[in-house]
């Protein structure tokens, strides 16, 4: 094994979007992703959290997944919306959070804000392009 | 400039890792610094130094070992998704080596650009 | 003949593809992410109504309850199976084809 | 290693389709596919290897995967255009093997017969459909 | 009723393999035969040992390898496939046996019918 | 902001999403399976003509060709790059977003 390579990243904050355009379980993107983000909370970096398409099923409130056996990862979503709390709240630490679901997507498949596991903002398409045009980095999985 | 790369898929399936591969020579040659590639979801499957791809084929294993010996890039595994996959260090391949997923956040903020290759 | 998606109508084209190259009375069982096209007042219910008038339509109960979806979040007519019933299905109706 | 299973295939021929619905090189598919039709040959099975969707792309002329250093397995349909020769030939064998693209996906495409590698029946989709429901064994990558 | 059963890709990135299991477990539950499953394409990485999932998860490779012990079912790898991607006798799960794609063919012939699950 | 788009328009919906949320004026480069948006008389050449109002367009000559695709099959106005067009694309406009 090689030795273990770092990168200088003290006091350098950037805004990185995770853009989640996939159904959860039919692929493990959602999954994957999710630990992504956790991860971006320890190097304190500014974080958008996008729902798109189908993306939007991810936070669907209700996900049994008892008779698929897979591991349901929707729970997980309570531990993003205390690493926001703690982001809005903590005066000290220069982070901002956002979980942002897309009107139109979330409309054409019938569904409402309060489907979801998590507060959202709903932003329609045109004002969200323009967020996400403003990012530094942009996750897709 | 200096690039990082996230490749989300495995070679063979998908072409990401084929297109991952050709941007990171392409910048190389151009004078950039790539300072690392992480290789996450299925992507960790590039590390597997057991694949015998036919002689007519391209060996992407091999050419992601070679890039990062001769151009100093560092190829990063992530564990949590290997593990799951069964990349370990007994059939790491030349090159590679395993590390947390922190090491994506590190080079997306520590470089110029993040380019993402997946499905 | 019966035939399976198992892709997002919103994503892709599979259940499109379906639907054009199946005969008329061949059953299609939507299961893994293809059960979305199953629950009512989305932007693709109208198409599958009008399929289900060519077709039996079946979707995969554990599927359906993975992705939060509960059995009143389907449309009318459309019948949920689980794992032993998607046996059944194939026992009855012949040679499966997939629409990867 | 497990012993080898083999089952008695002896005498039984059966209707095999090959369904190629996805765009060369982005995905390998379209080279396993491939694998799996030579290797029916063996068996003296009936092949119906059918071109719908992006599947019209795989047997089109020109393919140069120099610059992307890809395997180009279009080349491959000149051994399958053998197999369907012999086939088509020898009254022994009981072999049937076609060849089929589906014109709405290939039209759609601006695609025409004389675009592929290999000779094809050009086939509406509705009559495709009616050629798809009598296959025995289905394989679709 | 004899079954035989295609299986396009590996465990965890895409549901199939999990779709998979979960019918030959039904079908055998019914009273029906399943011969053979074959696992092709990125399927071939269901037979990797050194697959490791978290504790709370599923493991799609041992779950294959104690269907195949408990009611014989013939659990196949196709050895093109798996070359390519790294499969070989040294990393394949117990239960899984790798062999070539006619073996495909001979369970499509032998089977009463053949299900298809992958991306 | 850079979009890149892998791929085909006539499978999946990530080229109408790329456009619904891009913002007038970035550019999109279209490889792998993505190049097939970029060529000419087919069902989809109308929805890349009216996207080239509002976004320069680039294409991955590398990808056209393994597709059997010539310059000549190419919407007039989408420009052809090799990789080290793609690098000096990123370099030039800043962030990437890749429509996966």
């Amino acid at each position: 094994m090689s030795d273990e390579i770092e990168f200088n990243t003290a006091g350098v904050t950037k805004k990185f979007m995770y853009v989640n355009r996939k159904a959860p379980y039919g692929t493990i993107y959602a999954l994957e992703v999710l630990e992504a983000v956790l991860i971006s909370a320890a190097f304190e970096q500014h974080a958008c959290i996008v729902f798109v398409d189908d993306g939007v099923y991810q936070i669907k409130k209700g996900q049994d997944t008892d008779a698929v056996n897979m591991k349901n990862f929707s729970k997980t979503y309570g531990i993003i919306a205390m690493e926001k709390e703690d982001a809005d709240e903590d005066d000290d630490i220069d982070m901002v959070w956002r979980i942002i679901v897309e009107q139109e997507s979330m409309e054409a498949r019938g569904l409402r804000a309060d489907d979801f596991v998590i507060d959202v903002e709903v932003i329609p398409s045109d004002k969200l392009a323009v967020i996400m045009s403003e990012q530094e980095i942009v996750i897709s999985g | 400039m200096k690039f990082g790369i996230l490749v989300n898929e495995g070679p063979f399936t998908h072409q990401a890792s084929d297109s991952a591969y050709h941007f990171v020579s392409a910048a190389i040659e151009k004078g950039h610094q790539v300072m690392r590639v992480f290789f996450y979801y299925d992507g960790v499957n590039n590390a597997n130094k057991l694949s015998a791809p036919q002689a007519d084929d391209r060996d992407l294993v091999k050419l992601w070992g070679k890039l990062a010996t001769q151009h100093n890039v560092d190829l990063v595994v992530c564990i949590a998704a290997a593990l799951r996959r069964g990349i370990v260090e007994e059939n790491l391949a030349d090159g590679f080596r395993i590390s947390g997923l922190g090491q994506l956040t590190e080079v997306g903020i520590a470089a110029d650009r993040l380019v993402v290759f997946g499905d | 003949m019966i035939h399976t998606v198992n892709k997002s109508p919103f994503e892709r084209n599979s259940l499109d593809s379906c639907l054009r190259l199946s005969i008329k009375g061949s059953p299609i069982l939507l299961l893994e992410d293809g059960v979305l096209a199953a629950t009512k007042g989305t932007s693709v219910s109208e198409k599958v109504a009008a399929a289900q008038s060519d077709h039996p339509i079946f979707v995969l109960g554990p599927d359906l309850q993975a992705r939060g979806l509960a059995e009143g979040d389907i449309a009318e007519g459309i019948t949920v199976v689980d794992y032993g019933g998607f046996v059944d299905l194939v026992v009855e109706h012949g040679t499966v084809q997939s629409w990867l």
